[in-house]
C-alpha cells in the first residue's frame, strides 16, 4: 500500500495535464510547485532525516539557478590584479550539471563549517550564509547584474552533440522534465533512506550518542547528507532559472525557505512522500487563495496552517493520516518488506 | 594475560570539580570486570573517557596497545571497544530490527566500499541480505526475535537494555563497556542477562561494567575495582571487596537507604554527557 | 580623521539599539532555550505603537514609549503563554517553526493592517544636530542611545537585583533546578519572552522616529540580532551589550571604508568567522557540549 | 487596501452597469502593488483608474469599454515577468502598461519578445530599455541620459564645480550617475565620489559621512521617495549642507516636505511634471482636470506626481487602440508609433531608439528643477 501511493499519485500527475487541458496559468502554478518540491525533498534530507534544521537551504537553490544560469548565458568579469573570467555560453544541460555539482561543493562547504556546532548555532549559520550570498548577488552586479536580474536565459535543452538539441520552450515540456527530475530525486532519496547511510543518518537524528557508540561518524555522515541535499538543490535551482528565464537575487529571500520548511514540517518530515505532499499543498494554496485574498493574508494563513499543524499533527500530514488509517508511515516500509527476508 | 584496557592515572575536572582523580586499572583481555562505587563515584565518568565522549583533564586510556587520546567515539568503537548507555540504550523511533541495522554499520562499512555511491546505484543487494541475516541472529542471541518488529523506544525498559547491548555487539567488539546493564530487569531477567554476559565473554569478548546490584557483580565478575569520589579505593576478585573495610566505610557513610534511593532514582539522574 | 570620528560617533549611536535588540534575543535564548523569530516582528510593532500613539493619536513623544515598551511586555506575555507554553518540552526546533509561523502571522498582520507604505513618526528634537568641531550628531539620535543605555542599565538591573532576577538566573543555570527550589519557572519564562520582546519593541520604538516605519523593517533587524548574539555567545546579555557595539562598528567602518553595498552583509560575515574561530561566541566561557 | 481583486472587482462592476462588459478591451497593469515600491504602484494604478473611467465615460474605444486587469508584481523582477505572462496567456490583453521600477520592466522585455505582445512604459528610466532592441517597448517617462540632457543647461546657472553622487545599487541608481555623470564631464564639471545604497537601507549615515568630507559643491541622488526622506533627515543630523539636486522622476515632492519637514528645505528635484503649477503644464485644462479628479477620488494630492504617468500611460494605449483599429497586439504595436497627442507632461510621440530595424519607442516629456523652500514647492528662477 505505501509503495501504491507514490506510484498512484506519480500517475495523477502524469496524466494531470491531459485533464487540465493545456490552461498555462495552471501548468505554471504546477511547475513552480514541482520545482520548490524538489527544494523541499532536498531539504528533507537535512531536516527530516539527519534532525539538523537548516534555514539558508534557499542558498543552494540559488546558487545552482545563478551557476546555470552563468553557464548558459556566459559572462565577462574583471576579477582584480589584473585578472578577467571570461566564458563562453555553453548549453543549459551542462549548467544543469555544473549547478548540481557548485552547489554540491558550497553544500560540502557548509557542512565543514557548520556540523561543528548544532541546534540554534547551526539554524543561524546556515541563515547568515543564504544572506551572504544574497548580498553577493545582489552587490557582484558585474558578474549577476545585481538587482537588475539576468534575464533571457536560454530554455532548457536536450540531446547529444551530433544528433541535434530540443529545446524545452512550452511549459508542458518543462512540466514533464520537472517531473522527471522529481521522480528521479525521489528515487535517489529513497534509495539513500533505505541503505546502510540512510539508517546511520536516522541513527544520529535519534540518538547521537549512541550513533556514535556503534561506529558512525557523525561529521561525516552529515556533511555527505548536506552535499547530496545541496547537490538536489541546486539541480531544482537550475530548472528554476531555465523555467522562468529570469533571475535575480530575490531568489535567496528567507520567505522561500521558509516555504520550503513549511512543505516539509507539514507533508511530515522524515518521510518520503512528507514534502512531496507537503509541496504540492503548499505549493498550490497560493493559486487557489489569489483569487480570494491579498498575498499578504494569504501569508498569515501559511504562518497559522504552519502553527496549527505542528499542535494538531507535530509529525505531519502523510504520517499522521498514516496513523489514523492504521497504517505505518512510509519510512517504516522496508521493515515490512524486510522481514520476510530475514532467516528465522 | 595481557591488558586489553589501560586506564592510566586518568583524572577529569569540571570547572572546579573533581570528578575523577587519577584513575589507574588495567583490564585483562577475556575478563569480566565490574566497576562499582556509590552514586556519584565517577564510574559513568570513567565510561565516558575510555570511549572518547569525554576529554580527560590528565592521563590517558589505551586500548590494545593504542593511545585513546583525542580519537573521537566512532574511532574508537572501530577499534573494537563498544559501550551502552545508562538511560538512553535505543534509537527510539526505530523498530527493534532497526535498530540492530544500525547498529551494524561498521559491518555494512566493510561489506561495501563505496556506501553512499552504492545505495544511490541501488548496488548493495547482496550485502543488505547478508546484514538482515546477521542482525536477526544478533536478536536471536539476545533473545529479542520476538520483538523485532516493535518499535523500540515502546519496549519495556529491560528489554530496551537487551537493545542496547545488542547494538554494542553488532560493532563485533573485542571489549564490552556495559553501563548498569540490569536495572530496570526484575530478578529472572537478570538471571538470564548473567548468562547472556557469560556467553559474551566465552566469545572472546572482554566485559567492563558498572552495576549497582550487588549480587549480580559477586556473581558475575572475575574482579571489581572500588571507586568512591573519584578515586580508585579498592580492587580484586569478588571475595575479597566484599570484606574489604575500605568498601564497606564508602557505601555505609553514603547510608543504604540514600544508596537504594539513588538506585531507584538514577532514571531521572543526570549524567554528565547526555544532560 | 574627522570623518573617521563621525563613523566612530555614528557607530556608537547606532550600537546602542543594536545591544538593545540583542539583549532581548539572548534573554530568551538563555533561559527558555528558544530561537525567538519574533523577535523582528515585534521589533516592528513597537514601532509602530509608536507611531499610532505620535502620529495617530497625537500622543506625547515621551509618553509613546513606554506605551510602545507596554505593547511589545504584553504581546511577548500573549505569545509565551498562547504559542510557547503549550510545547514546552519539544525540541528546539519546534519551537523554532512555532516562532517562525508566529513571525508571519505577525509581519503580514502588520503589512495588512498598515499597507506597504512607510510611515514617519515626527520627533519633538530639533532638526539642527549637535555640532562639536567638524562632528554632528543628531538631538534625536543621542536621545535614542541614552534611551537604550538607559533600558540597559535597566535590564541590568532587573537581572541582579530583584527577585525575579534572582529566579530568572536559576532558571537559566537549571530549570529543572530551579523548579525544585520553589521558583515557578512558568511564570519566570513568560516574564523572560515579555521582557525580551519588550526590549524589542523599545527598539524598534526608539528607531522609528530615526528612521520610517514600514512592515518590512524587522526582517533585517532580526538577521542583526541573531548576528550580535551569536557575536557575544548565545545566552550571554553582556556579550550580547558589547557584541551590539561591534557590529555597529563593523557595519560603519565597513560601508564607509570598503564597500556600502556590503553593508548589512558585515554582520554574517562576523558570525561566519566567529563560528570557526570560537563557536561559542568571543565573550563565552568554555561550555561543556555532547 | 491594495488588492487587485478589489479594484477589478470595483471596475467590472461598474463596467456591468453600462452593460459593456462583455465586449471590454483589456488592458494588463503589471504595477508593484506589495513590496518597497508599492506606494508608487499603487499611485499609477489609481491614475491609470482614472483614465480608464474617463474612456469609457466618454463611450470608450472602437465603441467598447476598456478594463483593466491589474496585477501586482510585487516589486520583485521574477514576479514581474510571470505576471507579465499571466496578462498575456490566461487574460489575454493585447496591451499592457507596466511595470515601474526599471529592473522590473527589463524582465517583462523577453515575454514581449515571447508572445509579440507591446508595453507601454511609463516610469522606468534605465537606459537599456530602450536601447536593448525590443520593438514591442514603448516609453513616455524619460530615460536618465534624456534627463541629464534637458538639465544641462541648467548646470551652469547652478555654477556647479564638483558632484558627487549617492545613487541606489540599481540600473536605476547606477545608469543615472552614469548618464549625469557624463553629461557633467562634457560640461567641464569634475565628477568625484559615486556612492551606492540598497533599495530597503535605512542607514545611510556611513554614506554621507563619507560624502560630508568631501570637497563637491552638489550631491546629485537617485532613489526611492522612502529612502529620500530618509537621506534628508540624516543629511540634517549630520550637518551636511551642500546643494542636493534628485533626480529620475519620483521623488513625491510633497511627500518629502511631509515626512522630513524641515530637513527637505533647499533640495532640488528633477521632475517630469508639475501639478504645483498646473499653468505651466503643456495642457493646463488637463492638467487641471486630472488633479481634481484625483482629489475627488479622496487620494491624497502627493500622489500625482507619480500617478499621473498612469493617467498618461493609459491614455496613450487607448489612442494606440483607436488608431489600431482592432485590439489585436500586432495591429497595436503598428499603432503606437502614430500616437500623437499633449499629455500631463508634454507631448507623446514615439521617436525610434535603439539598433536598426527593431527599434523601441521613446517619447520626450518635459523635465522640469524645482526646490523645496519653506515647506512649499516652487520653480526656481534662473
Amino acid at each position: 500500500m505505501t509503495r501504491l501511493l507514490p506510484l498512484a499519485l506519480l500517475a495523477g500527475l502524469v496524466a494531470l495535464p491531459l485533464a487540465l487541458g493545456a490552461n498555462p496559468y495552471l501548468l505554471n502554478a504546477l511547475i513552480v510547485t514541482g520545482i520548490l518540491t524538489i527544494g523541499a525533498m532536498s531539504l528533507n534530507l537535512l531536516l527530516g532525516f539527519t534532525g539538523q534544521l537548516s534555514l539558508g537551504h534557499i542558498a543552494f537553490f540559488g546558487i545552482g539557478a545563478y551557476v546555470s544560469a552563468l553557464t548558459s548565458l556566459g559572462f565577462d568579469v574583471e576579477l582584480g590584479f589584473g585578472l578577467r573570467a571570461v566564458h563562453e555560453p555553453w548549453p543549459p544541460v551542462v549548467g544543469f550539471l555544473l549547478a548540481t555539482v557548485a552547489a554540491g561543493a558550497c553544500g560540502y562547504l557548509i557542512g565543514r563549517l557548520s556540523f561543528r556546532v548544532r541546534g540554534a548555532y547551526f539554524v543561524i549559520v546556515t541563515i547568515s550564509f543564504a544572506e551572504v550570498v544574497r548580498l553577493v548577488a545582489l552587490n557582484w552586479v558585474e558578474l549577476t547584474q545585481g538587482p537588475l536580474a539576468l534575464t533571457n536565459i536560454p530554455a532548457f535543452t536536450l540531446g547529444l552533440p551530433g544528433l541535434g538539441f530540443w529545446t524545452l520552450k512550452s511549459k508542458l515540456q518543462n512540466y514533464y522534465l520537472v517531473l522527471a527530475v522529481g521522480t528521479l530525486c525521489y528515487l535517489l532519496i529513497a534509495r539513500l533512506v533505505h541503505s546502510r547511510f540512510g539508517r546511520a543518518m536516522r541513527g544520529l537524528k535519534e540518538n547521537e550518542s549512541l550513533a556514535l557508540s556503534v561506529g558512525i561518524n557523525a561529521t561525516r555522515t552529515l556533511t555527505v547528507a548536506a552535499v547530496i541535499s545541496a547537490a538536489m538543490a541546486g539541480a531544482a535551482g537550475s530548472l528554476y532559472a531555465h523555467y522562468l528565464r529570469i533571475i535575480d537575487p530575490d531568489v535567496f529571500l528567507f520567505a522561500t525557505t521558509v516555504t520550503m520548511v513549511i512543505m516539509v514540517v507539514a507533508g511530515g518530515k522524515g518521510t518520503l512522500m512528507g514534502p512531496v505532499v507537503g509541496g504540492l499543498i503548499f505549493g498550490l494554496l497560493p493559486v487557489a487563495l489569489r483569487p480570494v485574498m491579498a498575498p499578504e493574508a494569504q501569508w498569515i494563513v501559511y504562518g497559522l496552517v504552519l502553527i496549527v499543524i505542528l499542535f494538531v499533527l507535530p509529525r505531519g500530514i502523510v504520517p499522521g493520516m498514516a496513523a489514523r488509517l492504521g497504517r505505518r508511515p512510509a519510512r517504516s516500509a522496508p521493515v515490512l518488506e524486510a522481514s520476510p527476508a530475514v532467516p528465522q | 594475560m595481557s591488558a586489553i584496557l589501560s586506564v592510566d592515572h586518568v583524572g577529569v575536572r569540571f570547572g572546579g570539580l573533581v570528578a575523577i582523580a587519577d584513575l589507574h586499572f588495567d583490564v585483562r583481555e577475556g575478563e569480566i570486570v565490574s566497576l562499582i562505587g556509590p552514586n556519584g563515584a565517577g564510574k559513568t565518568t570513567a565510561f565516558n573517557v575510555m570511549t572518547g565522549f569525554l576529554k580527560p583533564s590528565q592521563g590517558e586510556v589505551r586500548f590494545r596497545g593504542t593511545s585513546l587520546k583525542g580519537l573521537a567515539p566512532h574511532a574508537i568503537t572501530r577499534l573494537g571497544l563498544a559501550r551502552t548507555f545508562q538511560r538512553t540504550s535505543v534509537f527510539p523511533d526505530d523498530t527493534v530490527f532497526d535498530n540492530v541495522m544500525i547498529g551494524l554499520h561498521q559491518v555494512g562499512g566493510r561489506l561495501g566500499r563505496a556506501p553512499v555511491l552504492d545505495a544511490l546505484l541501488g548496488r548493495a543487494g547482496a550485502g543488505e541480505r547478508q546484514l538482515r541475516a546477521r542482525a536477526a541472529a544478533l536478536l536471536d542471541w539476545v533473545g529479542l526475535s520476538g520483538r523485532m518488529h516493535e518499535k523500540a523506544g515502546a519496549l519495556a525498559y529491560g528489554e530496551q537494555r537487551l537493545v542496547g547491548v545488542a547494538l554494542a555487539l553488532a560493532t563485533e567488539p573485542a571489549m564490552l563497556l556495559l553501563d548498569e546493564p540490569v536495572s530496570g530487569m526484575n530478578a529472572s531477567e537478570t538471571r538470564v542477562f548473567v548468562r547472556l554476559i557469560r556467553q559474551v565473554r566465552e566469545r572472546g569478548i572482554t566485559i567492563l561494567l558498572v552495576e549497582h546490584d550487588m549480587p549480580m557483580v559477586m556473581e558475575v565478575s572475575d574482579r571489581i575495582v572500588v571507586l568512591n569520589y573519584g578515586r580508585l579505593i579498592a580492587e580484586g576478585p569478588p571475595d575479597r571487596i566484599r570484606n574489604d573495610p575500605a568498601v564497606i566505610e564508602a557505601y555505609l557513610g553514603q547510608g543504604s537507604s540514600a544508596r537504594q534511593a539513588a538506585k531507584s532514582a538514577h532514571g531521572s539522574a543526570r549524567e554528565p554527557v547526555h544532560a | 580623521m574627522d570623518e573617521l570620528i563621525q563613523h566612530l560617533v555614528n557607530a556608537l549611536i547606532l550600537g546602542g539599539t543594536y545591544a538593545l535588540l540583542g539583549i532581548g534575543l539572548t534573554l530568551i535564548f538563555g533561559i527558555m532555550n528558544v530561537v525567538n523569530f519574533t523577535h523582528g516582528a515585534l521589533y516592528t510593532v513597537g514601532a509602530y505603537v509608536m507611531y499610532l500613539t505620535v502620529a495617530a493619536l497625537g500622543l506625547n513623544f515621551f509618553l509613546a514609549l513606554p506605551v510602545a515598551i507596554l505593547g511589545g511586555l504584553v504581546l511577548g506575555a500573549v505569545i509565551e503563554v498562547a504559542l510557547l507554553r503549550p510545547f514546552r518540552g519539544s525540541d528546539i526546533d519546534t519551537t523554532m517553526l512555532v516562532m517562525i509561523g508566529a513571525g508571519i502571522i505577525l509581519q503580514s498582520g502588520t503589512l495588512w493592517t498598515f499597507g506597504g507604505v512607510a510611515k514617519a513618526i515626527p520627533s519633538p528634537f530639533p532638526e539642527a544636530p549637535l555640532q562639536i568641531g567638524m562632528v554632528s550628531v543628531s538631538w534625536l539620535r543621542l536621545f535614542v542611545l541614552g534611551a537604550a543605555l538607559a533600558l540597559i542599565a535597566l535590564t541590568y538591573a532587573l537581572i541582579n537585583r530583584t527577585k525575579l532576577g534572582l529566579a530568572m538566573r536559576a532558571a537559566f543555570q537549571d530549570s529543572d533546578t530551579a523548579a525544585l527550589m520553589g521558583v515557578d519557572v512558568r511564570r519566570i519564562y513568560t516574564a523572560t519572552f515579555a521582557l525580551g520582546s519588550s526590549l524589542a519593541a523599545a527598539a524598534g520604538a526608539l528607531l522609528g522616529p530615526v528612521y520610517v516605519v514600514f512592515p518590512q523593517m524587522g526582517g533585517l533587524a532580526e538577521l542583526k540580532a541573531f548576528a550580535i548574539v551569536i557575536l557575544g555567545g548565545l545566552g550571554n546579555v553582556t556579550g550580547a551589550a558589547i557584541g551590539g557595539f561591534i557590529l555597529a562598528l563593523a557595519e560603519e567602518l565597513g560601508a564607509g571604508y570598503v564597500s556600502s553595498g556590503y553593508r548589512d552583509a558585515m554582520g554574517f560575515l562576523i558570525i561566519i568567522a566567529v563560528l570557526l574561530c570560537r563557536p561559542t561566541g568571543l565573550f563565552a566561557k568554555a561550555e561543556r557540549i555532547g | 487596501m491594495t488588492g487587485r481583486f478589489t479594484l477589478t472587482t470595483a471596475i467590472l462592476l461598474a463596467l456591468a452597469a453600462t452593460g459593456a462588459r462583455a465586449e471590454a478591451i483589456r488592458i494588463g497593469v503589471n504595477e508593484p502593488l506589495t513590496g518597497p515600491f508599492a506606494a508608487s504602484g499603487t499611485y499609477v494604478v489609481n491614475g491609470a483608474k482614472i483614465a480608464a473611467e474617463e474612456i469609457n465615460a466618454k463611450g470608450g474605444v472602437l465603441g467598447r469599454q476598456i478594463e483593466l486587469v491589474i496585477e501586482d508584481n510585487k516589486s520583485n523582477p521574477t514576479e514581474a515577468a510571470a505576471v507579465a505572462e499571466k496578462l498575456i496567456t490566461s487574460d489575454k490583453t493585447p496591451v499592457m502598461m507596466g511595470a515601474w521600477g526599471s529592473s522590473l520592466t527589463l524582465a517583462v522585455m523577453p515575454k514581449l519578445m515571447d508572445y509579440e505582445v507591446p508595453m507601454l512604459v511609463e516610469t522606468s528610466s534605465s537606459g537599456k530599455i530602450t536601447t536593448s532592441g525590443n520593438p514591442f517597448v514603448f516609453r513616455i517617462s524619460p530615460p536618465s541620459s534624456l534627463e541629464a540632457a534637458t538639465f544641462a543647461p541648467t548646470v551652469d546657472k547652478l555654477g556647479m564645480k564638483k558632484v558627487d553622487f549617492l545613487v541606489l545599487n540599481n540600473d536605476f541608481g547606477r545608469g543615472a550617475a552614469t548618464d549625469f555623470g557624463k553629461m557633467l564631464k562634457d560640461k567641464g564639471v569634475t565628477v568625484g565620489l559615486v556612492e551606492t545604497m540598497d533599495q530597503g537601507a535605512q542607514d545611510m549615515s556611513a554614506q554621507l559621512s563619507k560624502l560630508k568630507a568631501s570637497d563637491a559643491d552638489t550631491i546629485m541622488i537617485t532613489s526611492s521617495v522612502d529612502q529620500l526622506v530618509l537621506l534628508f533627515k540624516q543629511m540634517a543630523a549630520l550637518g551636511l549642507k551642500k546643494r542636493v539636486i534628485t533626480t529620475g522622476g519620483s521623488q513625491n515632492p510633497d511627500q518629502i516636505i511631509a515626512q522630513a519637514g524641515a530637513a527637505a528645505d533647499g533640495t532640488m528635484h528633477l521632475t517630469t511634471f508639475l501639478p504645483w503649477v498646473p499653468e505651466k503644464t503643456p495642457d493646463p485644462k488637463a492638467t487641471e482636470a486630472f488633479i481634481a479628479a484625483w482629489k475627488q477620488r479622496g487620494f491624497a494630492f502627493a500622489g500625482v506626481t507619480e500617478s499621473f504617468r498612469g493617467y498618461d500611460g493609459i491614455r496613450a494605449i487607448a489612442h494606440a487602440i483607436e488608431k489600431a483599429g482592432s485590439a489585436e497586439p500586432a495591429a497595436i504595436t503598428k499603432a503606437f508609433w502614430s500616437v500623437d497627442f499633449t499629455g500631463l507632461n508634454g507631448p507623446i510621440r514615439f521617436a525610434k531608439a535603439g539598433p536598426a530595424g527593431k527599434e523601441s519607442g521613446q517619447s520626450k516629456p518635459d523635465v522640469y528643477l524645482i526646490e523645496i523652500k519653506d515647506g512649499k514647492v516652487i520653480v526656481p528662477t534662473m
